[in-house]
């Protein structure tokens, strides 16, 4: 049963990959095509993955390549069924999306195209999850990055958007090598490439193997996650990928790295040791603060958004950290918990952040514009799009009742549990992190507030006079898809943790689920006697019992008073315009001033000056802060290589005479060192 | 007989062109001649696999799975270069480059065409010689003849630039063929002196391969030495490669193909031949060694030419540079997995270049120039099928899934984990990420971008027949090889492992 | 379930009226401090009920966003009022909502009154807002630490559990790292409810407002709701302050002699606590808004203190 | 016969070996040689010498086909291909003597070196326990071929103008046949036959490519051919 409708999803997204190439001369047909057909793989793959996940038992099958080294063998268990459960869903509410969302480019871009590649990153990534064999996997893999890189560049004519799509795939391509290296050291220790033979020849290797491959997977999977320092290429490439694309980017495709650690890590390499487990959870860490001291000084919403997804990666990472060390530590129990905090979020933050990059996908849409300094006052005209990123908003800032602060409760949880069980200073990291992620969240709070007030309240900022308009029903069925999964998996946590028994008990060995919940299925409890306990249902329940008094209170009011409108207060001015209103860049200047270590930042005040030097005529500020890494780390580095390169050059300079010495030189030496035994 | 029929049908080719006075006619026969001849290799191969190795005139030729894949992948280029060719030379008559020709040397067009047509065969039949040879003599020869019949197809287009490309190549060409010779004469001695000249009497590979293990060691140490560095530089392995960009940036386009592929699978195929005694005589490290060093320097002396390039055809040169490193690197490594991986990826290479080639000469005959810089980006605009093609092409061959030569490079790199050589494995990816950098920042920058308003080609039913032929076996055989091709490769890697 | 209603319904009671009368007592005794004789105790409860029976001028740019913010901050103080001990150890909703939800709950009234803020589109909201999600990050380390050295001790983030350990050994409380926890958790509740050295609560002067400059337009019964809502979060993170270092005289069940006990102590613990948050305001100026992050940065390093030497001198 | 300084008790062999040593003088020659005409006789000179070796060791083993071979070599390349290239220099008008691009001395003293490269490279070929003849004659002659190979290596590496890179390329196969002749007497005839064959096509297609260059640039010089790079 899973496995045919993940064939039926699979054989979804191949015809619909090449119906839409064959119908690419027809804009209309091939837009209703792409958006049908994955609409239809997606809901057999939503079914595959919970029938999958139901089952607990992995189910298998090959399919031959004409060559016996590679064979295209699946395996459909728990762990694919989570991440094909979020790639369902996501594909789901971007198909829908894309209804209206495609229409724009008719007669402009080539749809059908855009399907081809759109069917083919939905179908790399679901055997990107259910591939049990090194070969097919990293097939998959690549096929996903350039179907990816296809899809950045779709704006290709945009020398910027060029730029990104090939730091983007360039760096797809080094994860690549190492996945490559990591896994020919796999097959070498036992044989084949089959992931199931891996975990006990992985025991076997000699202790430099194991590291090596332990960094090597890191290496690999931690870059196309994003993680600081290899991020670079994320906050470039996510933004400028049409919105529909940036939202399965970001929401599914780093993902992608996150299932590979988890694969890889806990079942391949069968367990890796414990300083290992503490390098994930300190990049997780590092991930983190960093990924969201970057968004908050960010005025361009997508890009913003893009850097949210480094921090959210290194949440999830600090969740998997510390699964590891449990497991290696003795605790599986607690390691199950981690897990699950790791998992959980992976599947939130694909929600949240797909619909986050779908809202700024009809904002883009409505305005045409990304800038936030230029947006303001959006909730009047677009209401359902306002509302749906506000939840969305909501959850990823980690606030309850939301989906987002279950799992960075579990993850809380999960962190508090681990200074009991490491010992030496290594347990102070836990709380550490603890306190990390608590600034992170805050911080992201920060961010959300800004992303989400200067685009969406107040006054227009520069777009009155564009005729803004809500999103088409379609758009808004997308997003409103996805706000409801935001609500249910945040209300509903309970509800759905016992499905991750089958996962932990494949992973860990592990029954965690019925720990995980108490008082009669309502609440969430931490997993341990004593540990803590939180109820987002209750709190929701609590909150609109509470409300309703307060409504009555200022309802009793209103009805002796007439509630007036009225200006803001102008000191005294009147004139208050959007010019008056505070700005994205001014928001996070407090940020920006106390972490100017990090930021470096610059600024320049040009003011010029009619008459008197006390009423200048006009100011210019300009303000930027140092991309620390790109600046530091990337740009000698590129600069090394092409200058290297360069004087490499000098080599084919165009004189025979220098060729025959080349050859006279090898033949000699090579007579000298190598004729002789 | 179909041995001989091998031989017969491309030179017959070659000759009928002297014949002809009409371009039709002979554009006919080299196409008819050369589906033939891919008809005969597949029978060829078919025969091989079936009833195990063939031969004729007491063993003079001798075609077993190694030759017979060979002879396939040099007949598949063969025919896909002689479609192309056509579309290639219309384009160049129409857009007026013969008759500049025609004014600077006084030569007619059809003349110039004659040129082609009649060079073009009998260098594939030297090349199918290589493989058919069993005489190790024989086989230099042939590989000379290669030589011989490419410099004119180099300076096919009497610029100055061809000029001094042809004589490059010719000068570097021979002397690394002399090296080649000596090599052989060596060989030659080092079983002369286990055997004596009766028994030896034809320098038969298939004689020599039973007894290679009693050769005389010393001699066979310094014979695989002058080998290496001979046929490495027809294969153009570094630093004997010199010659390679010069002559494919010159030749035309079906040429630089035949050159990039046919070519460089006789020169491996010669030393695959040459392997095998050596590691009979010497075991398999002596040679491993040596060829991973060179193999490995091949694939480096690419890549800042790959990362800092002006000019595409200059860069396919390269990537034809690296291509041949990681051949000989898979042979260094050895084993079965490296065997089969490099047999996989001569194949693979084989059937992916051309179309590099092929969408590189669309680019250059339609803009009129090779450099990226006169190109401005944005072809994707004018000629989108081209462009896609190039880009498909550019992915396929810098061994990026699900592309065929991802599998040979994976087998190899695995084969490179088993030999135990951990830090030229690493190496070898990092240099193969920096030459796909390279490669894409280069040919997205050519395909993508804003329109520069060139105006659209001539539609050409033969360019584009030859194009979206090759794409779609590139993209079938990433995903799915048919097991009888299969199933010579591995022939052929038994062969070249010593079963 | 009828239980846990009887017990909400008793402690929000509770909430509600002492919430104002702690604000007032400190107001008072601020005054008294610098020799003013001020209002009396009881004035926040006047201004409440006055601000109640106001009408409201809602500026023009608003949205729904501006009239949401005040529900959600009154009721989220609330409710994370139902979750922590007051008088007993057992507090109403603690099984549905520890330490981190009480933070959280927290942060999602300031995220909805920070967005209500910048709603109006007056310079001065976007100011409070971007001032106030600055402090209230940057103090979230430190409060976590200061939390988590207690979680830890106690072994569960649930309050109630928290309160119960805390009460079985409540000599504990001299313990250096309760002690360092103490003062770093002290000094966020400073920060979080926006006073002296921090944010000065009376002030209304432009350039120097945080809080207060948030809720610049807001009027009537929602300035009601935000008022209420900020004193009950006070004394909310008061409450939690005070029960979780020095736990005595909380009672251990729900009997009438034990809460009489309890709500003794408790009462007594807050004035002594308000008294000490009256000399602090009285005997300091407010920063300079950059300096913030330094006294922060030292309640930061308060916490990690109080973390290692948990399990130094355990 | 027996002369006391060659330790080949064998007279063909010892012929040979005084012979291969004549043809190494020469080859050093070239390498001091300023003028190209001289160049191109002292090859025909070699040429000859090689044939003759060839002739002896086809007396001297009874191989009648090596007498083929040394026929060919006769004709080919002591008459034909010198006579093509006078014909050739003659044509386009060389006179002027070549420039090497290191002067004389060195170029002698760094043939001496490569002299004894070879003799340390066919050391090894020398198994004194295999008293054989063939073992001695072995060892001497791969010397001198090796020699005379990297020599004429040597020789194109230090000449500018194209027809003396060819002069170099012809002499270095010189280093080949005798090598070919004295060690194996004689690859199979067919071998033979065709590389003589490939090694005349060679001469002709250099020639018209150096007639043509000499056409098009105005000059033989061909470290001037220094457009294609990179």
């Amino acid at each position: 049963m899973v496995g045919v409708s993940f064939a039926i999803s699979v054989a979804c997204y191949l015809t619909g990959a090449i119906a839409c190439l064959a119908s690419s001369r027809r804009p209309a047909l091939a837009r209703y095509i792409c958006c049908t057909a994955a609409l239809a793989g997606a809901g057999f793959g939503a079914l595959a993955a919970v029938l999958g996940i139901l089952r607990g038992t992995p189910v298998r099958f090959s399919v031959s390549s004409g060559i016996p080294l590679f064979a295209y063998s699946f395996s459909y268990d728990a762990l694919a069924g989570f991440f094909n459960l979020a790639l369902a869903i996501l594909a789901g509410a971007v198909s829908i999306y894309s209804f209206s969302y495609l229409k724009e480019f008719e007669g402009k871009r080539n749809i059908g195209f855009f399907g081809f590649l759109f069917h083919a990153l939905l179908l790399s990534l679901t055997i990107t999850f259910t591939a049990a064999d090194a070969f097919l996997f990293l097939m998959a893999w690549e096929v996903m990055a350039l179907a990816s890189y296809g899809l950045v560049t779709y704006y290709h004519e945009d020398e910027e958007t060029r730029r990104a799509g090939l730091l983007y795939i360039i760096m797809s391509h080094i994860d690549l090598g190492c996945l490559l290296l990591g896994f020919a050291l796999l097959s070498q220790a036992s044989g084949s490439t089959e992931f199931a033979s891996f975990h006990a020849a992985a025991v076997q290797m000699s202790n430099g193997r194991q590291v090596a491959a332990f960094m090597l997977f890191f290496l690999g999977f931690g870059m196309k996650s994003g993680i600081i320092p290899f991020h670079i290429w994320l906050p470039a490439a996510h933004p400028v990928a049409p919105s529909n694309i940036s939202a399965l980017l970001s929401g599914i495709v780093i993902k992608a790295g996150i299932y590979g650690m988890a694969r890889i890590f806990l079942d391949s390499l069968g367990g890796v040791p414990s300083w290992a487990g503490l390098l994930v959870l300190i990049v997780g860490v590092v991930s983190a603060v960093l990924g969201v001291l970057y968004a908050l000084m960010e005025h361009d919403l997508k890009r913003l958004l893009a850097y949210h997804s480094i921090e959210n990666i290194g949440i999830i990472l600090m969740g998997l950290g510390a699964a590891l060390i449990f497991r290696v530590e003795g605790h599986p129990q607690l390691a199950a918990v981690a897990l699950i905090a790791a998992i959980f979020h992976t599947l939130n933050h694909a929600i949240f952040k797909c619909l986050l990059f779908l809202g700024a996908g009809s904002v883009l849409h409505s305005t045409g514009t990304r800038n936030m300094e230029e947006l303001g006052g959006l909730i009047r005209p677009m209401p359902v799009t306002a509302f749906c990123f506000l939840i969305g908003a909501v959850a990823i800032s980690g606030l309850p009742p939301l989906n987002g602060f279950v799992s960075e409760w579990l993850t809380y949880q999960s962190l508090l549990a681990g200074f009991g069980v490491t010992g030496g200073l290594t347990r102070i990291l836990f709380p550490l992190a603890g306190s990390m992620l608590a600034l992170t969240g805050a911080l992201a709070a920060a961010c959300f507030v800004k992303a989400f007030a200067i685009t969406f309240l107040a006054l227009p900022r520069g777009t009155e006079s564009r005729h803004i308009h809500e999103s088409p029903r379609p758009m808004l069925i997308g997003m409103g898809l996805l706000t409801a999964a935001c609500v249910a998996l945040g209300l509903g946590a309970t509800g759905f943790l016992r499905a991750f028994d089958p996962l932990t008990e494949q992973l860990l060995g592990q029954r965690v689920g019925s720990n995980l919940i108490s008082g009669k299925g309502l609440v969430l409890s931490a997993g341990m006697p004593h540990g803590g306990t939180v109820s987002t249902a209750i709190i929701a329940l609590g909150l609109l019992i509470l409300a309703a008094p307060a409504a009555l209170l200022v309802w009793m009011a209103a009805q002796r008073f007439a509630t007036r409108r009225g200006p803001s207060w102008d000191c005294g001015l009147p004139g208050l315009s959007a010019e008056n209103e505070y700005t994205a860049t001014a928001f996070s200047k407090p940020l920006r001033m106390i972490f100017s270590a990090l930021y470096q930042p610059r600024r320049e005040i040009q003011a010029v000056f009619d008459v008197s030097p006390y009423y200048p005529k006009e100011i210019r500020f300009e303000s930027e802060i140092e991309p620390t890494f790109e600046k530091r780390l990337y740009a000698p580095l590129q600069e090394f290589i092409v200058r290297v390169s360069t004087k490499m050059r000098a080599i084919q300079a165009g004189s025979i005479h220098a060729y025959l010495l080349y050859i006279f030189v090898t033949l000699i030496l090579l007579l000298f060192f190598g004729a002789r035994p | 007989m179909l041995l001989l029929w091998l031989l017969i049908v491309p030179l017959l080719a070659g000759l009928l062109a002297f014949l002809f006075r009409k371009r039709s006619l002979m554009e006919l026969a080299n196409l008819t001649a050369f589906a033939i001849e891919f008809c005969l290799a597949a029978a060829l191969a078919a025969q091989v696999l079936r009833n195990g190795p063939v031969s004729l005139w007491n063993g003079f030729f001798y075609a077993d799975a190694l030759s017979a894949l060979v002879i396939l992948l040099s007949a598949f280029v063969a025919l896909a270069c002689s479609i192309y060719a056509v579309g290639y030379f219309r384009d160049d008559e129409e857009s007026g480059v013969f008759q500049e020709i025609q004014e600077s040397s006084g030569r007619a067009a059809i003349d110039k065409l004659r040129e082609y047509y009649a060079l073009a065969p009998i260098f594939i039949c030297s090349m199918i010689l290589v493989a058919l040879a069993n005489n190790l003599g024989i086989l230099w020869i042939a590989v000379e003849g290669t030589t011989l019949a490419s410099v004119f197809l180099v300076m096919f287009y009497g610029r100055e630039t061809s000029l001094e490309a042809a004589w490059k190549y010719a000068i570097i060409a021979s002397v690394g063929l002399s090296l080649a010779l000596f090599g052989t004469i060596l060989t030659y001695y080092s079983a002369f002196r286990l055997l004596g000249t009766e028994t030896l009497a034809s320098l038969n590979w298939s004689v020599l391969a039973g007894n290679a293990a009693n050769f005389d060691k010393p001699t066979m140490r310094l014979a695989f030495i002058l080998i290496l560095l001979g046929f490495g530089t027809k294969a153009g392995i570094a630093p004997m490669h010199t010659w390679k960009p010069d002559a494919y940036s010159e030749a035309p386009i079906p040429a630089a193909a035949l050159l990039a592929t046919g070519v460089l699978n006789c020169a491996v195929y010669a030393l695959m031949r040459f392997y095998v005694l050596s590691s009979k005589c010497l075991g398999p490290q002596f040679a491993s060694h040596l060829l991973v060093i060179f193999g490995l320097l091949s694939i480096g002396v690419a890549v800042p030419f790959i990362l800092v390039q002006k000019n595409f055809r200059r860069l396919l040169a390269y990537s034809s540079i690296d291509h041949s490193g990681i051949m000989v690197l898979a042979l260094g490594f050895g084993g079965p997995l490296g065997i089969l991986g490099m047999l996989l990826h001569m194949t693979f290479h084989s059937i992916t270049k051309p179309l590099l080639f092929f969408c590189a000469g669309n680019v250059q005959q339609h803009l009129n120039t090779d450099l990226f810089r006169k190109a401005r980006g944005g072809l994707i605009h004018s000629m989108p099928l081209t462009g896609a093609a190039f880009l498909l092409a550019t992915l396929a061959v810098t061994g990026s899934p699900p592309f065929s030569l991802f599998q040979s490079e994976f087998t190899i790199l695995r084969s490179a984990f088993s030999a135990g050589y951990f830090v030229v494995a690493i190496i070898f990816i990092g240099f193969l990420v920096t030459i796909f950098s390279g490669f894409l920042v280069h040919i997205s920058s050519l395909v993508l971008g804003a329109d520069p308003d060139h105006s659209p080609p001539k539609s050409c039913r033969w360019k584009s027949a030859s194009i979206v032929g090759l794409a779609a076996i590139v993209i079938v055989i990433g995903f799915w090889l048919p097991s009888p091709l299969y199933r010579l490769i591995q022939g052929a890697a038994g062969i070249v492992m010593g079963g | 379930m009828i239980e846990t209603l009887v017990k909400s319904g008793m402690q929000l009671v509770l909430i509600l009226l002492i919430a104002p009368f702690l604000s007032g007592m400190i107001k008072t005794l601020k005054a008294r401090l610098q020799t003013r004789r001020g209002s009396d105790v009881f004035q926040v409860y006047r201004d409440i009920f006055k601000l109640l029976r106001k009408g409201m001028v809602i500026p023009e740019t608003a949205s729904w966003i501006f009239s949401a913010a005040p529900y959600i901050v009154f009721v989220t103080a609330i409710l994370v009022g139902l979750m922590i001990p007051m008088t007993t150890t057992h507090a109403p909703l603690s099984l549905f909502g520890g330490v981190l939800a009480v933070v959280y709950l927290l942060a999602l009234g300031r995220f909805f009154l920070a967005l209500g803020g910048l709603d109006t589109g007056s310079p001065f909201g976007g100011m409070g807002s971007s001032r106030e999600m600055t402090i209230s990050a940057i103090a979230e380390p430190a409060m976590m630490l200061a939390i988590f050295t207690v979680a830890l001790a106690a072994n569960s983030t649930n309050l109630s559990e928290m309160a119960k350990v805390a009460v079985s050994q409540s000599w504990k409380f001299l313990a250096p790292s309760q002690m360092l926890a103490f003062a770093a958790l002290f000094i966020v509740l400073i920060a979080e409810t926006g006073r002296i050295p921090v944010d000065n609560p009376d002030t209304h002067l432009e350039l120097t407002m945080i809080h207060e400059a948030m809720i610049l337009e807001y009027s009537g019964p929602y300035l009601a709701l935000i008022e209420w809502g900020a004193s009950i979060k006070q004394l909310v993170l008061m409450t939690l302050l005070v029960n979780t270092f020095f736990p005595f005289g909380l009672s251990s069940d729900w009997t009438a002699r034990g809460l009489a006990l309890g709500f003794l102590f408790y009462i007594a613990k807050l004035l002594v606590a308000g008294c000490l948050i009256a000399l602090i305001e009285t005997s300091n100026a407010k920063l300079r808004f950059f300096r913030v992050p330094e006294l922060l940065m030292i309640a930061f390093i308060l916490g990690s203190l109080a973390l290692i030497s948990t399990f130094l001198f355990i | 016969m027996r002369l006391p300084f060659f330790p080949t008790p064998d007279l063909g062999n010892t012929i040979i070996t005084l012979m291969a040593a004549m043809v190494l003088v020469l080859q050093i020659a070239t390498v001091g040689q300023r003028w190209l005409i001289s160049n191109i006789r002292i090859f025909a000179v070699q040429s000859m010498l090689l044939a003759a070796i060839a002739g002896i060791v086809a007396y001297f083993n009874h191989a009648t086909h090596i007498y083929y071979v040394a026929f060919l070599t006769l004709v080919l390349k002591g008459g034909l291909v010198p006579w093509l290239l006078e014909r050739l220099a003659k044509r386009i008008g060389i006179r002027r003597e070549i420039e090497p691009l290191i002067n004389v001395p060195l170029s002698i003293l760094i043939a001496g070196g490569l002299t004894l490269l070879g003799y340390y490279v066919a050391e090894s070929f020398y198994h004194p326990e295999e008293t054989s003849v063939r073992a001695a004659l072995g060892h001497n002659t791969l010397a001198v071929a090796i020699a005379l190979f990297l020599i004429g290596f040597f020789t194109m590496l230090n000449r500018r103008k194209a027809l003396t890179q060819v002069m170099g390329l012809l002499s270095l196969e010189n280093g080949l046949f005798l090598a070919a002749i004295s060690l194996t007497y004689g690859m199979p005839l067919i071998v033979e036959l065709g590389i003589f064959f490939d090694v005349l096509v060679a001469v002709l297609i250099l020639g018209i490519l150096v007639f043509r260059i000499r056409e098009a640039f105005d000059s033989m010089d061909v470290s001037k051919l220094r457009k294609l790079r990179g």
